[in-house]
């Protein structure tokens, strides 16, 4: 039984990913979306708490929403794996249930 | 497999409306059931026909109806937040003695009841907000 | 899981609150579609955590910002049954509060001679993680 | 003093129509003017007619409408922002081929240069947001 | 010349505090408003930061939001003062211009 | 300050940027307002600061979410006078970014033979907040 999180802003204006992160179980799955993919760029002030909870489960990005904010693959956190809106579909169904962190 | 969409924001100001659309069109495209789309809080204005964006913007509120059309898509928005922001339909309307109604094509008002049992009746349950 | 069991068993529903009252319509509504399900008959659980547990705080008063003070109705939340109230400790303890700040939420408890019962329980953060990964439906407001 | 205001949210989903009412209210109470309540983004939801809130709820726009109507106040809608969301006046209404429209007494739509003037012509501005 | 600045955002959940009080210039005011008085709250993991502003600048809460939040003058950071819709419209015309932190 | 120097004296407007673009729709917004605004000849500064860096970066790609791209927009804004945009060097830093993975913005100064020079002016936190304090209005999106 695993949990599909869903976070979507960013962590240096909302706390919802720092809650979501210290709220994992081991073979949780995290999916970044919309602002928040900006959480999951490598050198800013959040990357060493997205390189940590990437030990315990793991951690994907939205690629269309990556692209909209002009990050691609080699800006990402070593670790955080990319997924388009049919990778979306498929881990919610992977998943026992999707939590959004709102 | 049989999901269910809940969408609690309002098209344009934030994105939820969009991403809400872009899963709910990659499940139906790769053969899932959506058992219902559910609007609720200000997910509400995404159902209302008087919008009239940029004409090199999307159309949220077209893109739905026509996703419902296609799919036969249940698209059902909670009539108490409904009343709360103005979105009526012609029941509503009628009820509140209002002198019109601005609900979409392929939309319905219907009770909260219907978010609770698209959680009870669908496998997985995905939220889209603020 | 077939369509029957699906119908017949109860499903646990899991109300998550991370916002203050007032400032946002958001739990307000969550309260609402709180007392909606309650009718349905599944097992239900609310979570306060982060500035959700403001929800709860005693003492409101409303009149000065001319909106309702909805407060009184998770004290009724014991009649409908809705029974589970989990409030993180790490969330009071960040906003300098202690469960004697919270409102005083009971409910009467049918398996042991309708004893009163607090219907806050505290729990940690770790519990909280624990409470969430046992649900079938997360519903976050 | 001159003064101008700015509401950047829609009524009930956030408190910003709440306490920008209660600021405007004071201010004139007090005697000093408003040149001009703007709403913006999704504050233009305000002005439509069509919400029914909870009887025991206050309903704001009737609260804008009745301020305004009680001091002659200027309440403009950014017409670019009622656009994407479906708050239409009369003109709107036929400009854009819509059967019919939502606009709540004491409103009127009109373009951002509005919200400009106010900037220029108002000593203070203050801004009601999320 | 001086600026009144507001923030109507809790700073447990939002960046708009922190960034508002890092911004401040001797003489300036800040009225916190809406859900942003549980920043005002003495004893929180907050409070260091609201007294270090108050130093530098006058901090006020809007006192019918604190009461919708079950809190009264006692829970206060020491420092920071009350005012009503009336003191929140005194505010705007005392200081030269006014800033939302959104 | 009499009416008539109100009306004939440029008044200096900020428009103050703390959020990323098409997460919400506040940045698009933003610069309509700074479209419209520029028409006004009044004294015009963008802030861009915490998150509302990110409305400059470089290389955003918006097909794949089905919305229009927007950053173009900020390059434009020399052609309506507008040239002040300052970016706070903190705001870059805490987001592992720096000034090369913002876009080329640039404006020709009438008053120095049309010279193309940048539009962006990297700032300090104390310097941003020396700009805020020399207003006469302050929008904040």
């Amino acid at each position: 039984m695993s949990t599909l999180h869903t976070v979507n802003k960013s962590p240096f204006d909302r706390s919802t990913m720092a809650s979501c992160l210290a709220h994992l179980k081991a073979g949780d799955a995290v999916l970044i979306i919309e602002d928040g993919v900006v959480g999951a760029r490598k050198g800013t002030a959040f990357a060493a708490t997205v390189t940590a909870a990437i030990g315990n489960a793991e951690v994907f990005v939205l690629g269309p929403d990556l692209a909209a904010r002009g990050m691609g693959e080699d800006d990402l956190v070593d670790g955080v794996k990319i997924v388009d809106y049919d990778g979306f579909v498929d881990l919610v169904t992977k998943h026992d249930r999707t939590q959004a962190w709102l | 497999m049989k999901l269910a969409v809940l969408v609690n924001e309002g098209p344009y100001t934030h994105q939820a409306s969009d991403s809400a659309y872009q899963f709910t069109k990659a499940a139906l495209e790769k053969g899932h059931e959506i058992f219902r789309v559910f609007f609720y809080h200000d997910g509400v204005n995404n159902g209302t026909r008087f919008t009239v964006p940029p004409q090199d913007d999307r159309n949220l509120q077209v893109l739905w109806s026509e996703l419902a059309a296609k799919y036969n898509l249940d698209l059902t928005v909670c009539i108490a937040a409904a009343q709360r922001r103005g979105i009526l339909d012609e029941g509503e309307m009628k009820r509140h003695g209002k002198d019109g109604n601005n609900i979409a094509p392929g939309f319905r008002i219907s009770g909260l009841g219907q978010l609770i049992e698209a959680g009870i009746k669908s496998e997985r349950l995905v939220t889209f907000g603020d | 899981m077939s369509e029957d069991m699906d119908d017949d068993v109860a499903k646990k529903f899991l109300y998550v609150n991370r916002k203050a009252p007032y400032g946002t319509i958001y739990a307000l509504e969550s309260l609402e579609v709180v007392l909606i399900g309650a009718a349905f008959e599944q097992d239900v659980s609310l979570a306060f955590l982060d500035d959700g547990v403001y929800q709860l705080i005693d003492g409101q008063k409303t009149t000065g910002i001319g909106m309702k003070n909805f407060s009184p109705t998770y004290k009724a939340l014991g009649d409908y049954e809705v029974t589970k109230l989990y409030v993180e400790k790490e969330s009071l303890e960040e906003r300098g509060l202690t469960v004697d700040d919270l409102m005083d939420i009971v409910y009467e408890d049918e398996d042991d001679d309708w004893e009163e019962k607090p219907s806050i329980r505290l729990v940690s953060r770790a519990e909280m993680a624990e409470i969430m990964a046992d649900q079938d439906v997360v519903l976050s407001f």
